[in-house]
């Protein structure tokens, strides 16, 4: 009698893939939302989606570095969104708008 | 497939239990007011109103369910199943009790063990935010918005205390598994003092205890601590828009995370479903004693009634406690009944505080409450937690 | 014995003044400078006694090891002092003349500015030329060699806010350096040839090579050092920097351009004694120079007016006639004349600073006369060395260049001719520039205008007209030089050197006679010119004006260097490196990198839209690129 | 059982991801992310890293999106407003998109060397206990590192968003 489907482990490929998946998806993100919150969030996106191939190759390699890494990867995360909101509040304050185009003064 | 049949069960039992706990605590709250303030309370429906909650459930259903026009729907919607989910969720790690062997079945009376819990119950409760959040931001009104803003900004405040008073007992007991932490303040010095946490060597965690329970409050959106739904300047804060079912699922929210927070305190800080003092001296004799001596209570008061009706309704009560006390008594079921008894105990007697705060209280400003998370609480806990760091690093062996 | 001190102590000095002098008081600078080259004169009589130089001992060189100074392999150079016989005759005449130097200048800069920058390059000097005289090695040799050669240009330049001043200065430096290359390339064959420095070793294998070795490179290293002694010691073809040097305070030129430093070349050819004996060839040339130079000098310095011109040109001659000592063979004459030298042509300059000095500036000839009676203890001491290089017996100058004749003659009948003719022309300019500086009736007009052409004395301190005699600081100095030039003459140097350099024997009595007679007529000559009929020069300039302008103006040395060498290598600079090197190549690459730069960042900048998003565009298709890269390629593995 | 787990909660990610890039409005894209978030931590204890999936709960859905939330509320900023956008610009998005996923999927199928598949709970070194000794031991100099850097940020975070008094 053959095998169910879908019993047996899982391929590390799929975790691979999905996090490719994912990080296009942030990337996407990026490129095609204009409101730098959103911009911001898909930042976090990838940012998640590289922690699930970090956990994923440490369970591959049997090592738990890979979950520090990526707990590192959260702190600095962290850290960054407090400063990154700060400074969108900021621009807020100061250009009331979150349209990332219309934050272009870097030209020229 | 054994494991998932057992989870079902128990989170069935759980969760009838859970629901009946909620809204009779709803009730209990109600009269214990009453009480303090020198009222009856609810005693209508059912004798002394003990049908009250099955009316309100009732009324609550049946009301009409009016949806503003100028709210986000999704969101509006989602806001209270939000509040719901997370609220029960953490109910799924807590222990009621020791090992227990059912029909010759050994299992936990627990739905599910990590040996993370208390850290998924941290962050699954921390998640409690965003329903209130949502509704508030959903219901496009700036007393719910500032009510959604005001409570996030609080939780977030007060999770750091909270989980700062967590993490100094979880340094004496140094594991993050709710049976292990039981199964350590399961022994008793001297024979008799019970090493709860808060009795614990060598750094006994009171302080801890007490500002994890006023973390609690805040969490809860508790008295002193419900600015976000501050009568007097925000009408009702979040849910001001909400009705019917959508409410009650927020006012169920809020009774889930007393209990929740009541149970982690009682796991964390009282031994759990341990015994206040051992066996051997009797401990196993004091729950069938409390309720015998109720149902006599009862008895005697039906003998003399204050009101012609208890007459026929507390001989009924007598009956049932003279029944309890009797159960309690054979051995079979004293390992299951035993830790239960002992933790509801402990956790009704947190609850009982909680209510007993509200009835007491005002209700503070809300700069107030900030200056006192961030200024006073937090390095009160940072401070407990140096200490016990180093109480723990110059015991260790 | 402690020989370091000899030139530290003028180090020492140096530092003092050098550092602090311009907080210093003038008293206070004076005992430092004057006072450590006392001390150095002191401790080398000391360590000289003590080595029984006086009684006749130090047969052989007395060396002192202190460190090792450069070691690569065999190769080693050490810090290391020596003192033999000949070194004792520098030590004695750099710190004997040099202090008495040191005593005069004290007066004689009275009224400069700088004052303290003057006497730490004179004690730096000093140290320079000790160590010259006192290295065990030609690289300290070298050392202090080119530390005279700076301090000689510093001093040189020292009114360095006058051009000429320090375009003398320039010369001698620039013109010295052609010698010092000379110099460097002999020391380097030397190293090679050799496989040391040092005297000791290198002198003992040359020796070892017997008389009749006349190795090719022998030669060449003789010749090559001969350079750098002319370079030094100021021999055609290199000669045109001395008179120049007189833009240097008097003191300056006494000391450096007459006594002592202009004389390290005849230092370093007596050194080389050995190296010379055994190549005949670069022995004759430094003869065959040094009468050439003699003679080409001394005719120059016939019709100069610059009462120290005169003086320099006359040094230029003398310094010719140690080099046909030494060229000939009798080493010992040419270091003898340099003894006496030192004495007699200190003296006259010091005179002529003194004559300059009571004139406030004034240096032409033809603005003298009659001073005499003004200042007569200058008159006499500038007499005694007039005598002395005149060669009239029994004084200093005679002893010795009777002993360089006596020996030139030996070797090769014309040298001694000629040399004899240039005795005499000696005599004569010498009596001339006395004559008229101080017989006759008085050509100047002091009190105005005489500060024209006077640099030195621009900011004198006494303006007032009268011409007055020096003071005693200035004049004791003169007397005790006086002194020793005219009886100098009784230190028997060439017995003292006899050890190194061997006897030297006396040649006929006529060859005397006929020097003194050629100094004596000389003089006779100079007397009518310029006492009896002082109208027949202008009538005999007159008659022979084209050997007279050609005199007059150096044979057009200077012009000819100027216009063969100079010119070229000035153009040549500012054409090829310059215009084309510098501006051409350098600046076009800079700033044709800068303009590609510029040219790079204007294309880039299109690509700058300054919206954010495109920006990640570029990133993401970048980092595209890359994994499909290492897809493709089987990736990292 | 780990795949058909796997594969509800991936399609739980992928679903919300695509969310997050289709929602207008920031705070659906907020609530997607969460929901990101929420799945991807199942995933980590899938694998077996029960503390990074605590961790991602608390510091990742319990505080960081708590803050993204309140700022969007603080803002009250509205959905985008629709702009007309270039045609390949608009029907081009897409396309790439799955043209850079599938590259990423065939690297990772060419780089990749076969190995055994990943079973739930085979993966003992994620508890908080052996995380929480590599943390203090070998990565101590990162740790209090990044202690600092969080300070900085905090700090940061004050003065930037400070208002100014005058």
């Amino acid at each position: 009698m053959p095998p169910l489907p879908f019993t047996g482990p899982t391929p590390l490929s799929w975790y691979l893939i999905l996090s490719a998946i994912l990080f296009g998806l942030g990337v996407a993100g990026f490129l095609f939302r204009r409101n730098l919150i959103t911009v911001f969030m898909s930042i976090e996106l990838m940012l998640n989606a590289v922690n699930l191939s970090f956990i994923a190759f440490s369970y591959k390699l049997n090592q738990n570095d890979g979950h520090i890494f990526s707990f590192f990867v959260m702190v600095v995360a962290a850290a960054e969104a407090a400063v990154g909101l700060a400074i969108i509040l900021t621009v807020f304050k100061n250009r009331q708008t979150l349209e990332i185009d219309e934050v272009s003064s870097l030209k020229n | 497939m054994p494991y998932l049949l057992l989870a079902t069960i128990k989170t069935i039992i759980v969760v009838a239990i859970l629901m009946h706990v909620l809204a009779y605590l709803q009730w209990i709250e109600r009269k214990v007011i009453a009480h303090v303030q020198l009222r009856v309370g609810p005693r209508r429906v059912g004798p002394h109103g003990l049908l009250q909650p099955l009316a309100d459930v009732i009324k609550l259903v049946t009301k009409e369910d009016m949806l503003p026009s100028h709210v986000n729907k999704v969101f509006y919607f989602l806001a209270p199943f939000v509040a719901v989910m997370f609220a029960l969720i953490p109910m799924c790690l807590i222990p009621f009790g020791g090992d227990i062997r059912v029909f010759g079945i050994h299992t936990t009376m627990q739905v599910t063990d990590l040996n993370i819990g208390i850290l998924a119950v941290l962050g699954l409760s921390g998640l409690g935010v965003y329903g209130v959040a949502l509704a508030g931001w959903a219901s496009n009104n700036k007393y719910s918005l500032m009510g959604g803003l005001r409570s996030s900004a609080q939780m977030i405040s007060y999770e750091l205390p909270m989980a700062l008073s967590i993490a100094s007992p979880l340094l004496i007991l140094n594991t993050l598994s709710f049976r292990e932490i039981v199964d350590k303040q399961s022994f008793f010095y001297f024979g008799f003092l019970p090493n709860w946490s808060i009795f614990h060597s060598p750094f006994p965690q009171i302080l801890a205890f007490l500002i994890f329970l006023i973390a609690g409050f805040a969490e809860t959106n508790r008295v002193p601590f419900d600015l976000p739904e501050a009568e007097n300047e925000l009408v009702a804060g979040f849910h001001t828009e909400y009705s019917s079912m959508k409410f009650a699922s927020f006012f169920m929210a809020e009774y889930a995370n007393m209990v929740t927070v009541s149970s982690v305190a009682t796991l964390l800080f009282l031994g759990g479903w341990q015994p206040p003092f051992p066996q051997q001296y009797g401990s196993w004799l004091i729950p069938p004693v409390i309720f015998a001596i109720s149902g006599l209570i009862c008895f005697y008061h039906a003998a003399n009634p204050a009101r012609p009706f208890d007459r026929y309704t507390l001989p009924v009560f007598g009956v049932i406690f003279l029944g309890i006390a009797g159960v309690f008594l054979i051995p079979a079921v004293q390992p299951i009944l035993l830790p239960l008894f002992w933790f509801s105990a402990k956790t009704g007697a947190i609850l009982f505080v909680f209510i007993w705060v509200r009835a007491t209280l005002p209700r503070f400003r809300y700069d107030q409450l900030m200056r006192f998370a961030w200024l006073f609480l937090f390095p009160v806990a940072l401070v407990n937690l140096f200490a016990t760091g180093l109480a723990v690093a110059l015991t260790a062996k | 014995m402690q020989l370091w001190l000899i030139p530290v102590l003028p180090l020492a000095g140096f530092a003092l003044n050098g550092l602090f002098g311009r907080r210093l008081s003038k008293a206070l600078i004076n005992a430092i400078a004057v006072g450590s080259v006392f001390l150095s004169f002191l401790w080398a009589l000391k360590t000289l006694n003590a080595l029984g130089a006086f009684s006749g001992g130090l047969e052989t060189a007395y060396r002192e090891h202190y460190y090792t100074w450069i070691q690569s392999g065999a190769f080693r150079i050490g810090a290391d002092f020596a003192v033999d016989r000949l070194t004792a005759v520098w030590l004695m005449i750099v710190t004997g003349v040099g202090f008495l130097i040191h005593v005069y200048a004290v007066g004689y800069m009275a009224h400069e500015g700088g004052y303290y920058r003057f006497f730490a390059y004179l004690n730096l000097f000093m140290f320079f030329m000790l160590v010259l005289v006192l290295g065990a090695n030609f690289l300290l040799l070298f050392v202090g060699w080119e530390g005279v050669g700076l301090c000689s240009y510093l001093l040189i330049g020292f009114y360095f806010l006058e051009k000429f001043a320090t375009d003398a200065g320039n010369k001698a430096f620039i013109v010295n350096r052609i010698g010092d290359f000379g110099f460097a390339l002999a020391i380097f064959l030397i190293g090679v040839h050799f496989g040391s420095l040092d005297f000791a070793t290198v002198f003992g294998s040359v020796k070892s090579m017997g008389i009749e070795t006349q190795a090719g490179w022998i030669t060449a290293i003789g010749l090559l050092l001969l350079v750098g002694a002319c370079g030094k010691s100021a021999q055609i073809p290199l000669y045109v920097w001395l008179p120049d040097a007189m833009a240097g305070p008097t003191p300056v030129s006494a000391l450096i351009h007459a006594a002592t430093m202009v004389t390290a070349g005849v230092y370093m050819v007596a050194r080389s004694a050995d190296i010379y004996l055994h190549s005949t060839i670069s022995l004759n040339i430094v003869a065959i120079l040094g009468i050439a130079t003699a003679f080409f000098a001394a005719t120059i310095g016939l019709a100069q007016n610059d009462i120290k011109k005169v003086f320099a040109y006359s040094t230029v001659s003398q310094l010719g006639y140690m080099f046909v000592g030494l060229g000939v063979g009798a080493f010992s004459a040419g270091v003898f004349h340099v003894m006496t030298h030192a004495f007699f042509k200190a003296l006259l300059f010091l005179g002529a600073g003194s004559v300059i000095h009571a004139l406030s500036g004034e240096q032409d000839l033809q603005k003298m006369g009659g001073l005499a009676k003004k200042i007569p203890i200058t008159c006499l001491t500038l007499f005694c060395a007039g005598v002395a290089i005149a060669g009239i017996p029994p004084f200093s100058g005679f002893h010795s260049k009777d002993a360089i004749l006596a020996a030139a003659y030996e070797h090769s009948p014309w040298i001694y001719w000629v040399g004899v003719f240039t005795a005499g022309m000696t005599a004569f300019y010498v009596f001339r520039a006395l004559f008229l500086a101080f017989f006759g009736e008085y050509r100047g007009s002091i009190g105005q205008g005489a500060h024209a052409n006077s640099p030195s004395h621009a900011d004198h301190g006494h303006g007032h007209g009268g011409i007055h005699e020096s003071p005693a600081v200035m004049w004791v100095p003169l007397v005790i030089l006086a002194l020793l030039s005219l009886a100098g003459g009784y230190i028997d140097i060439p017995q003292f050197l006899a050890p190194m350099f061997g006897e030297a024997h006396e040649g006929e009595p006529w060859l005397m006679y006929v020097s003194v007679a050629a100094g004596v007529l000389g003089i006779g000559l100079a007397a009518l010119l310029y006492l009896a009929a002082p109208t027949l020069p202008e009538a005999l300039a007159r008659i022979f004006s084209v050997a007279y302008r050609w005199i007059y103006n150096k044979y057009y040395v200077d012009e000819f260097y100027d216009s063969v060498i100079v010119r070229p290598v000035i153009d040549g600079s500012r054409e090829v490196l310059w215009r084309a090197g510098d501006v051409g190549v350098v600046d076009g690459a800079v700033n044709g990198i800068g303009n590609a730069a510029r040219a790079a960042g204007s294309l880039l900048r299109l690509a700058q839209s300054g919206y954010i998003r495109s920006y990640a565009a570029w990133v993401v298709a970048g980092s595209i690129l890359v994994i499909a890269l290492m897809g493709l390629r089987g990736g990292a593995r | 059982m780990d795949q058909i787990l796997f594969l509800i909660f991936a399609a739980i990610a992928v679903i919300c991801a695509i969310n997050l890039v289709l929602q207008t409005h920031p705070i659906s894209s907020a609530l997607s992310l969460i929901g990101v978030m929420g799945a991807l931590a199942v995933l980590y204890l899938l694998l077996g890293g029960e503390f990074i999936a605590a961790a991602q709960l608390i510091v990742y859905a319990g505080a960081i999106m708590v803050l993204f939330v309140f700022v969007i509320m603080l803002l009250n900023a509205g959905a985008e407003q629709k702009v007309k956008r270039r045609v390949w610009t608009r029907w081009s998005g897409a396309p790439l998109l799955l043209g850079f996923v599938g590259l990423m999927a065939y690297v990772v199928q060419v780089l990749l060397p076969p190995s055994s598949g990943i079973r739930f709970g085979s993966f003992l070194q994620g508890g908080p206990q052996t995380i929480g000794t590599r943390l203090f031991t070998a990565y101590l100099l990162p740790f209090e590192i990044t202690s600092i850097l969080i300070l900085i940020a905090i700090i940061g975070a004050i003065v930037l968003a400070r208002k100014e008094i005058d």
